[in-house]
């Protein structure tokens, strides 16, 4: 197994999908000679030309829809947006367009789309460049929602999400993207709508996504010091939101926490915790479920306000302690 | 030059689009329509000239207002009047209703409700076309209120800086719902947008199908030789109301007969009339051939089934288990 | 007490506001002499003139933002979108400018912004004229959302709304605006992150929002008759959420259902369920929480497609029957 | 006419924005900034000319590279580099960081991260100020980049239909990051969008202070007049990378050296000096002075408190309970 970053992952899916399918093609702002503004693509143009490695105006709107256009025609297209803060501008087309045209023509089509964006807080770029937007569209059918945490994860999603034939919003973490990890030389997928139990444990079940399985793995090796055996599992796919492992996971352990980065309210712990809540999983309980997400305010810029407004390792262990231990309304 | 035949094609096509407005503004007042709808009475000579100029392998993307779009380019009318009652049926499955009928099989990539949206769509296909180097067009028709949206202006970039072969066509029915275009466009044609890009812009008159056609027909040449877009005006009227609940009080009685004296269909059998392809009984004929396509097609849209409500869930990803 | 409809008691809102307070405009699309798709400012034009019922451009992303700017400098604009659908336009603007302003520069401005838009499915006008927004910009601190359920909170959250000096994103539903209901003479408020019980009852409590409280308000006469009593609480406001009350009623009641018509996944329910899954109320509970929402699909054409899609009140009274009836897992 | 005064003023505030920027840069190297930054070196007689053409009682709306508008506009250089390194005396608190600096009180309505949508932002000023009865006007920076948006285009609409007090100044420093603007604008000249709404449209050399300063005036009193919007495109050239992270891949050392010949502080200090206007000396006076300023600005930022993390909720909402 070779180790490669995050970022090299996502670049190597996307060069072998290219090199495989002559649908498959990348279009964004600076995505050429720059490499995107995490140097995602680079030296793709080279290999691509042009055409494939299509720069964009700063356009998202209309770009997002010549995405959807160019999808229609059977191409696979994959638009990158710079920072998933600007899926704003995104916001009709993913929303009003690609996911509802197959359901508005009654299945007449087919939107093989894939909306790359990097979210996510941690490198000082203030509230407009930094949010998780993981819950964002989470409301919305006919989209689907990927969230790869690792290198391995990240190449084995993307290859899935360009194979898909729906409108698929796959986001990147900025802070993952020098992450090295490993990864097999073979030609591999990882399938979405699957969660992965990223490390067993007998007394909480932890869900995280994306940056948060880095931040509770490392949690839990303090917490398994304490006698405190964790439980994580990693989401992946968001939407459609598959719980079986979730739930067979809280009925072993009988406790739950989610964690997540984007802010609390309206985040994706409610709705996992609702479907818990609402399975007989709930039965097995032996503690209230918890979430810790991010603070309902805008990421500010100073580092340590930055620090303070998205669950840190020493939060997430907080947390878990405090689940275990009890006395919750004390 | 079009021949005879062409030019009655045109007329019959016109008529037929007429016919199934008119019919659907009376299945609206009878009570069977769920739901809204948006009428082309008045502007049939813009489908009819622009899909007559170009060939039946290319592209079209429609908007609300959309029924002339899609009969022009030869749809179903019994899938479409099907759709419009919400059946089993219809183009969409009752799915979309009278705002979203498309035909992907005849190259209509659809309606879309949300005003300008399917612009930056059509520039994608036409992308598309460009990166499979197929020598199909496509055809953006949007409205003049669809002119002030954001997204026209950057897929009208677009599609110039990538010479794609595409065609802009706004049909200017002088009002967005109740807005004057005099309004919100400050200079006197939406067609002098073009300038920001340096592309040609053309107005022209929307009531003139055979203007239309010229026109149409030259941007096509364009776009097909790889020279890039062409925004055109065609500037018309829309009799009918904006949509089902319009009490037309932002415009007077004098403005829509001045200019239901230049009706398209009228206008054009007469000129046709005049140069002697075309005798009144020829023209009462079709007239009545056109019903009764209307008469069959609704009723094979009444007699059709309405969707099993338990497959409300089908059709949202496009790899859903069969249900 | 008078009785008029919701579309009236909003544009009475408005007219007493501007009547009062020059700085108050509204600006949209078709809103002089067409009175609005809806009908809802018809007649405003007459008496405010041009500049202050200000028709816009079909330019809902600028717009919106021209609303921004106009807050900031001390108007208090209600800026008007022809469908909640098309918020899709407005979402720079409302989620990265409005919502964040102040933040990002310290406290140092005020945007007291209204945007006004209709939401909901039941008219027929399909997946893009149809959608419940509710849970859309739920993820995003700095806003507040109201949804009034009848005239009298319509009119008095809409006043304290334009009072209010947040960005507010007011969303009313077609299928209310011609219910009538009681109103007083007098001059009053609706305070805003305020839920309000609208009904009281002792076996279940039923959260909704907007038309389901309507539709609960039917479900649960005809469930008394079964002898179920049902405690019905309106939420109001979406955001800030205040779960106080429903707490307390769960302490009460011992059941949760929450209704809403937006689409399940990603909803407003469970963002709710989870707070009192994380609150005291959760040990007080005889059965697990639920939640009945839209299908997770674009709203259909047909009209019994459509109905279908969200919940409706034979849905409510059998979700209430299958709760309290206890063999969930059966 | 400019007195000598006024000239040496603006150079003097050329010279504070240079100095404040190369600091900037310096700070980042030092590792002092938790962040980006984008500078404007290069392009100091834009904000400058224009500035000085304007009254103090004006409004701007500035960009993610806004340092330069922001000094031009009287901004407070220890508020300015406390809020670049995050502390709790900045501007914003330590919310906001570079990209997000504004003061209300000197009518800078604030710089937003967001390409483009700082623009209907300061249209909805402009209006605010017509519907007050204000005789103020909005001047709105924007680069090329910002100039494919469709909100630009849109609010250029609007500004003109309301014939708004607003001068719209596109600040072409020739990339939107790595993107030639040749590459995505169609035409010889960004100030061509102009005529889609049939306003006068002018490019300027963004490199000659005066020249901004005489254009924007006239552009004021034409929007002071009532008369609307005027669109500025002043050509210059951004000496530094787009941000931090810039590996300046996509220009050619050629280009860069070609531009910095154009230098604005150097040209316009070698034209004082020929017109007698400056005696070296003076320059150099006026550097130390400069320089002193920012040491000392710099010194209060480096001693300045950071803001207390548990202070991180204050802000969200204005009704909040203090805290
Ligand atoms: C983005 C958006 N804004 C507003 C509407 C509501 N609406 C539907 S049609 C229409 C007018 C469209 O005018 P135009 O583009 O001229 O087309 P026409 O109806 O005249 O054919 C409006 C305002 C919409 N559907 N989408
Ligand atoms: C909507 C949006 N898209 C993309 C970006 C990323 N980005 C930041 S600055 C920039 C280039 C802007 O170019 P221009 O408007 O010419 O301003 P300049 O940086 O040259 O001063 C880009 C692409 C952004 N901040 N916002
Ligand atoms: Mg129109
Ligand atoms: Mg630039």
């Amino acid at each position: 197994m070779r180790e490669i970053t995050y970022k090299e992952a996502i670049r190597e899916a996307m060069i072998e999908k290219m090199r495989e399918d002559e649908k498959v093609f990348l279009m964004g702002e600076d995505i050429g000679v720059y490499g995107g503004a995490f140097g995602v693509s680079m030296g793709m143009l080279k290999e691509f030309g042009p055409w494939r490695i299509l720069e964009t105006p700063m356009s998202e709107a209309a770009f997002t829809g010549v995405g959807v256009g160019a999808a229609i025609m059977g191409m696979r297209p994959i638009v990158e947006i710079m920072f998933a803060d600007f899926l704003t501008f995104s916001a009709d087309q993913l929303v009003n367009q690609a996911a509802k045209l197959r359901y508005m023509t009654g299945g007449q089509v087919k939107i093989p789309l894939v909306i790359r964006a990097p979210q996510g807080s941690g490198t000082g770029a203030a509230a407009q460049h930094s949010q998780n937007v993981e819950a964002w569209f989470f409301n919305i059918p006919g989209i689907k929602i990927v969230v790869p945490s690792n290198p391995y994860n990240a190449k084995g999603l993307l290859k899935s999400a360009i194979e898909d034939d729906n409108p698929v919003l796959f986001l990147e973490h900025k802070l993952l993207y020098n992450k090295k990890g490993k990864i097999p030389e073979d030609d591999y997928r990882v399938p979405l709508g699957q969660p992965h139990i990223e490390k067993e444990g007998d007394d909480i079940t932890i869900v995280t996504t994306s940056i948060m399985t880095y931040r509770a793995i490392e949690a839990a090796k303090k917490l398994e010091e304490e006698g405190i055996s964790v439980e994580i599992i990693d989401l992946l796919t968001i939407k459609p939101l598959n719980t079986e492992i979730i739930e067979k996971s809280v009925k072993k352990t009988h406790r739950l926490l989610v964690v997540y980065e984007g802010c609390l309210t309206g985040g994706i712990g409610g709705e996992i915790i609702a479907k818990i809540a609402e399975s007989n999983a709930f039965l097995y309980l032996d503690a209230p479920m918890f979430r810790l997400g991010g603070k309902d305010v805008p990421i500010p810029y100073n580092k340590n306000l930055e620090r303070a407004a998205v669950p840190q390792i020493e939060d997430i262990i907080k947390k878990v302690r405090f689940i275990v231990k009890g006395d919750w309304y004390a | 030059m079009l021949t005879r035949d062409e030019k009655l094609a045109m007329l019959e096509k016109m008529l037929l689009i007429r016919a199934f407005e008119e019919k659907a503004e009376k299945l609206f007042m009878r009570n069977l329509v769920h739901g809204t709808m948006h009428l082309s009475v008045g502007e049939e000579a813009i489908p009819v000239g622009a899909i007559f100029a170009i060939k039946s392998t290319d592209y079209i993307t429609s908007t609300h207002r959309g029924h002339g779009h899609m009969i022009a380019k030869g749809g179903d009318l019994k899938k479409m009047f099907a759709e419009f009652l919400g059946k089993d049926t219809g183009y969409c499955h009752g799915r979309g209703g009278s705002m979203h009928i498309a035909d992907f099989g005849l190259r209509n990539l659809g309606a879309t409700g949300i005003v300008g949206a399917g612009i930056p769509i059509a520039t994608g296909a036409a992308l598309a076309l460009k990166m499979q180097n197929k020598s199909d067009v496509v055809l953006a028709f949007f409205g003049d209120g669809a002119a002030n949206e954001g997204v026209f202006f950057e897929s009208l970039n677009m599609a110039t800086i990538w010479k794609l072969p595409e065609i802009f066509l706004c049909e200017n029915n002088q009002y967005a719902m109740s807005s004057p275009v005099k309004r919100f466009v400050p200079t006197p044609n939406i067609s002098d947008r073009a300038s920001a890009f340096g592309i040609p812009g053309i107005s022209i008159d929307g009531m003139d199908v055979i203007a239309v056609y010229e026109t149409v027909k030259a941007a096509a040449e364009r776009a097909r030789s790889g020279k890039g877009p062409t925004l055109i005006e065609a500037k018309t009227y829309r009799f009918k109301g904006h949509s089902k609940s319009d009490k037309n009080l932002y415009r007077t009685k004098e403005e829509i007969e001045e200019w239901k004296k230049k009706d398209p269909i009228t206008t054009f059998a007469a000129r046709l009339m005049e140069i002697g392809d075309l005798q009144q009984n020829e023209f009462e004929n079709m007239k009545e051939k056109v019903n009764a396509i209307i008469e069959e097609a609704v009723k094979f849209a009444i007699d059709s089934p309405e969707p099993d409500p338990k497959t409300v869930e089908k059709f949202v990803y496009a790899d859903e288990k069969e249900n």
